[in-house]
């Protein structure tokens, strides 16, 4: 599904937190969104997803989600979300009670994407006893369920430490090559992007403003650790964001 | 002087301490007197066994006699009594009872019957009247006086005895019915008591005669002003003048005076102690179980102070 | 030269330790025997501690501490039901709505000081002197403590699951059935501990009401008489009845809560 | 074919709207008086609110108002103070120290449901008719529930402070009074809030000993005779009482806990 | 300061959390300890800063520490634990006030510290206004305010941003080359190990282990993201530990 961000701008009180943000999102891409801390790239992501209302402009959809779609907008937090009361297969089911399915499918679809997240052996452990990469799996997992048109990720993985984030990032790579899906990756780790993104939007300290957009060629599937490209483009972000950070930090003193 | 501390309730029915007070009647026997006043007769009994007061008027209950039996306080002379010549308790009958027919006491069989505390002097009231009537009552602990008239008023209980001002006021607003007089059914009844602790009454000889003799003289005073009318319209306003020092002070004179004269009820002479009817309430106490057998006359009575009526 | 790094941790990590609780009750029901046995205890002070056991167990044997007890355990119930549950309802609607938050938390926080005692002879004409006043006095004292107990809760249920559930379009009534309510869970059974605790001591307060029977009603009976064993044999009922409770609770949680870390 | 996307999210964040609160009481009293005019409110069950408030009012022209008052704001002062500052002492030491929390957690959950109105006898016996027994009154009412919310916010002090403190060689001293009490203060003053409600309930029943002037004497009086006027009106002193209470905690919360985000 | 830990093992209760641990901490050394998360890495350095005491075996300290240090074994921890009611400044005079200095004194040290973490500005702020990587650099500032001999740090960078983490490692390395000091480097963060460890420790899963120790000779302040050397002790790491990490899952099963 393609969408449009279309002048949007927006102020909590006082604080204005976004700046007249103009966008496309492509079907079947990956746009990454970085920016430092506070810049408003989680609050630009609810206004994707129709959690928070802008101050001005809006969120457009160019094309009706595929009608298979459960819930064409699904978010995968930053923390996972995980009702601990819910035992992983019965968190997967949660969003897909509310929507008149038979309980037979409902088991069905729930056994299938645990399968597909490695998680079968798990369908019946509480989140307390589940490892913080195995709690996003099964966020996952849970978004997998309704079938989303446009795959909303706020810093899925830097709640993990770098093993397991290495290989849920492979886990998603293969996830998208299987069968590509639209999504808008927010994250503040420039390896992840330049890894993801097809399409790496810079925001500037805030109030956000687009600082730059870059377009990476290179598949998804093909990049690798250490491909001199990526790592150019790492440090140019890294060049751009710097200054941005240190400039942030300064500001807290007015 | 001597200090003491005397217990009391803002009822008319304790003007005797009032009167001795105003009138100079303990002052000119030395006594140097502090009254200390209390929501309730049970804490009160208690604060003599205490010691944070020495002497105090209230009706003989199950708390009292344990505290007597505990060797705590002693009665040592009698105050209020139901006498059948004079003003005195009244028992109600609730407006819903009434009109079903409970007009006399003699209906009261089968009836309900509101009381504080098993135990308490209405308790005991009820019990005589029923005793006397062959009735079969069934008694409602409610605790508080004002639930009692709460329960009477809105008719959940059929009938209750009360002292006659609040038993006219409640039957000239229409809330009930008074059906009968108490004096009737527990003739020459005992109806409250001075007392002290034990230690007063054994080694405090002197300071406790003086402190009956000035009560006994508020009390003629009382009696003559406002229960045998002997002393003049004169005097009965200057009583009630006195007695609105202590009771009702917060409500105007006009409305308190009725009140006043409609509760005063005869305080015996000489502080005269009945003890017929203090053996009786004793052995009522007895055979309800409220309080132990062992407990003698003599173990909850110092009748060495005062006349006693037999 | 070589040691050992010096240790600094430890400590501030208190912990239960089995059998000191129950030491310290006998040591004070000991000294307490000792001081009333030797004089130095007046009998008007404390009652001899065997003489309220001899007390209690009398009254078991002639069969009335059941009479009593069934008829306190069936207004505490029944009183407790009604008033947590509405106080759960109405904490709930606090929590969830801006309107009933702005009307009812005052409305609440000038109801919580009134004295229960001091509405009883209301308490007659409202609800008669029948079982319907112990029930709604001791229902009136329960709920107050039980809505604010219950609204905290639901203002500290993560607001990240419920938006969680927004995103995923899952009606409101299935959030606050399914993250509301399970959410509020740990607070409001830890509110309970403390309304259940003035639900039994609303009950003697209850009992002054025309009640002939009844662990309150007894206890203000020996008070009257100023009987010290019947009273703290009364009162040690209660005791041990707030100490039943709060285990139950205890099971209750263990059961219903399994899922916190 | 083009359209924005759905709004899905909001709520579930009350807010208090300004003015609903007092809109609720002005809409229960008038309701009230209505009712009692037009006579569907008999006179039995409810006062006429315009009498109480007269009443009220007469009540402080004759300037007995502030002989009620100020009494019963030192009895609640120095009894809410004595309890609740025993009730942090020692709500710290069981946060603190494990013996203390086994021995004395038992302890307190069996005082917890004793009722004070059953032991006022024995508060005559043990504290004496005069002021000593009210005090003693409240405090005893207000000890038990400031120890269990006391030893609640200890247990939350974040222990990873602690082990910092550790780390930098800070005396247990320190720890205590620089880390301990400070992180304790938020759950500490939270519990005020019900253990002062708790106060102004017992302010009553203390003063049932042996009390002439007070407010809860006042009420007491005017049960005792049904005077449904003067009974609200002391009631009406003391909810006041309890919200003016509840305004100054906010107070010293917002200049204390300044620091919580 | 030198430091052996010798033949600890430590168990919770049934759990064995470390297993026969032998290890020499040279002075002036960073020493990096890396491995799967719940291998046991936060209590190892519990024991050596002695918070804790091991089932078995010891932590020696084989010299005196400067006479000067306030506090030889100094903590920085991932969490900041920085007193939320205590202002920057106040913070760092907390681990002074216990120590009979005269208020001069430790003025003028919190004022020194402050200087060199560049926080002198936000003195007065608390921690609530303060950003992550702030934060951070006042727990660093109240390190530095003890003059410890051996630092402790369990993944002091890792509640952070990528781009707040890599300035803070910047100051960290800074720090060092002015002044070398011993530190004790616990991270989840291959990248960090390779760029500021003398030697790195890997653990394995639970109960930890050293399974590997590797020494690098590049000096820190030569290191450069992407130097061919440090890529390669990187991907060597990666490789001890991927397997360990979804082995670690695995087991959450039993
Ligand atoms: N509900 C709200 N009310 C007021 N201010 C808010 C609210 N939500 C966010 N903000 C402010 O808006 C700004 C942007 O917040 P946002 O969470 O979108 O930033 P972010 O880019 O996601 O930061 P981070 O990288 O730390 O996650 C911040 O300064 C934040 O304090
Ligand atoms: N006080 C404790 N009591 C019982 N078990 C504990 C305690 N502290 C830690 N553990 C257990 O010991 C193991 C090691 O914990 P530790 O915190 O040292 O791991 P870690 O390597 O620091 O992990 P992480 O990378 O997640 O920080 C874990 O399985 C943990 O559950
Ligand atoms: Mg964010
Ligand atoms: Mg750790």
């Amino acid at each position: 599904m393609d969408l449009r961000i279309d002048a949007l701008t927006h102020r909590y009180g006082e604080t204005e937190v976004l700046n007249d943000i103009n966008l496309d999102i492509p079907d079947g891409q990956i746009v990454c969104i970085v920016g430092p801390s506070g810049c408003g790239k989680s609050t630009l992501l609810r206004f994707i997803g129709g959690l928070e209302r802008p101050t001005s402009g809006q969120v457009l959809q160019l094309s009706e989600p595929n009608p298979d779609s459960l819930n064409p907008f699904t978010f995968v937090f930053q923390d996972f979300a995980l009702l601990p009361w819910r035992s992983a297969a019965n968190n997967v089911r949660l969003v897909l009670e509310d929507h008149g399915l038979e309980k037979k499918e409902i088991d069905k679809i729930v056994s299938d994407v645990l399968a597909r997240t490695k998680l079968s052996d798990f369908a019946d452990a509480l989140p307390k006893n589940l490892s913080g990469g195995m709690k996003q799996r099964v966020a996952i997992a849970r978004a997998l369920a309704v079938r989303p048109a446009v795959w909303l990720m706020d810093e899925p993985l830097s709640a993990l430490d770098a093993q397991t984030r290495e290989l849920l990032m492979d886990d998603l790579i293969g996830l998208w090559t299987r069968q590509p899906f639209t999504a808008v990756y927010v994250t503040h780790n420039l390896s992840e992007a330049v890894r993801l993104g097809h399409k790496i939007v810079v925001l500037s300290r805030r109030p956000g403003q687009i600082r730059k957009v870059i377009d990476i060629e290179i598949p998804i599937e093909q990049r690798q650790a250490g491909d001199p490209e990526l790592t150019r483009i790492e440090k140019q972000l890294w060049h751009l964001m710097k200054n941005e950070a240190v400039a942030a930090d300064q500001e807290l003193l007015k | 002087g001597n200090k003491i501390k005397v217990g009391a309730l803002r009822f008319t029915s304790h003007s005797a301490s009032f009167v001795a007070f105003e009138r100079g009647y303990f002052a000119d026997l030395g006594l140097d007197v502090e009254f200390k006043f209390f929501q309730a007769a049970t804490p009160m009994a208690v604060a003599i066994a205490s010691g944070d007061i020495d002497y105090a008027v209230t009706a003989i209950s199950g708390g009292l006699i344990s505290l007597a039996e505990k060797g705590a306080a002693k009665v040592i002379g009698g105050a209020l009594s139901e006498h059948p010549d004079y003003n005195g308790q009244k028992i109600l009958a609730s407006t819903a009872a009434f009109g079903a027919g409970l007009t006399s006491p003699g209906h009261l069989d089968g009836k309900s019957f509101g009381m504080t505390q098993a135990g308490s002097s209405f308790h005991y009231m009820g019990s005589q009247i029923a005793k006397k009537e062959g009735a079969d009552l069934h008694f409602k602990p409610l605790n508080k006086v004002g639930a009692i008239i709460g329960a009477l008023k809105s008719g959940q209980i059929d009938a209750w005895s009360i002292v006659p001002h609040i038993a006219s006021a409640l039957d000239g607003a229409g809330k009930a019915h008074i059906i009968g007089n108490v004096a009737d059914y527990i003739p020459n009844y005992q109806v409250t008591t001075v007392f002290t602790s034990a230690h007063n009454a054994a080694n405090e000889r002197a300071k406790t005669e003086n402190f009956l003799k000035a009560f006994s003289m508020g009390a003629t005073d009382f009696n003559d002003s406002l229960v045998r009318m002997t002393a003049g319209a004169q005097a009965a306003d200057e009583m009630v003048n006195l007695v609105h020092k202590y009771v009702y002070a917060d409500k105007p004179i006009e409305k308190a005076a009725r009140s006043i004269r409609a509760g005063a009820m005869l305080i015996n002479e000489g502080a005269a102690l009945n003890a017929t009817s203090v053996k009786d309430q004793l052995s009522w106490f007895k055979s309800e179980g409220l309080v132990k057998e062992r407990v003698s006359y003599e173990t909850v009575v110092d009748d060495s102070y005062v006349k006693t009526i037999m | 030269m070589i040691r050992p790094v010096p240790f600094r941790g430890g400590g501030f990590r208190p912990k239960r330790i089995r059998g000191v609780g129950a030491l310290v009750f006998v040591c004070l029901i000991l000294f307490a025997e000792w001081g009333t046995r030797a004089g130095w205890i007046s009998n008007l002070t404390l009652p001899r501690p065997s003489d309220v056991a001899r007390t209690l167990f009398d009254l078991a044997a002639s069969g009335l501490l059941w009479t009593h007890l069934s008829l306190s355990l069936a207004r505490l119930g029944i009183g407790a039901f009604l008033g947590a549950g509405a106080g759960i309802v109405v904490g709930l609607m606090i929590g969830l709505s801006s309107v009933m938050r702005s009307g009812l938390i005052p409305l609440v926080a000038a109801l919580f000081p009134i004295p229960k005692i001091a509405l009883l002879p209301l308490f007659v004409i409202w609800f008669g002197i029948d079982e319907t006043s112990k029930y709604a006095l001791i229902a009136f004292g329960t709920f107050t403590p039980t809505v604010v107990s219950t609204y905290g809760a639901v203002d500290n249920v993560d607001r990240s699951l419920i938006r969680m559930a927004q995103s995923f379009g899952i009606s409101t009534k299935s959030i606050i059935r399914k993250i509301v309510l399970p959410g509020a869970m740990p607070g409001i059974l830890s509110g309970l501990r403390v309304s259940l605790a003035i639900a039994i001591i609303l009950l003697t307060a209850a009992e002054m009401i025309g009640a002939e029977y009844g662990v309150g009603a007894y206890i203000l009976e020996a008070g009257s008489l100023y009987d010290l064993e019947r009273l703290f044999a009364g009162v040690t009922i209660l005791s041990m009845l707030g100490v039943a409770l709060s285990i139950c609770l205890s099971l209750i949680e263990a059961r219903v809560l399994g899922w916190r870390v």
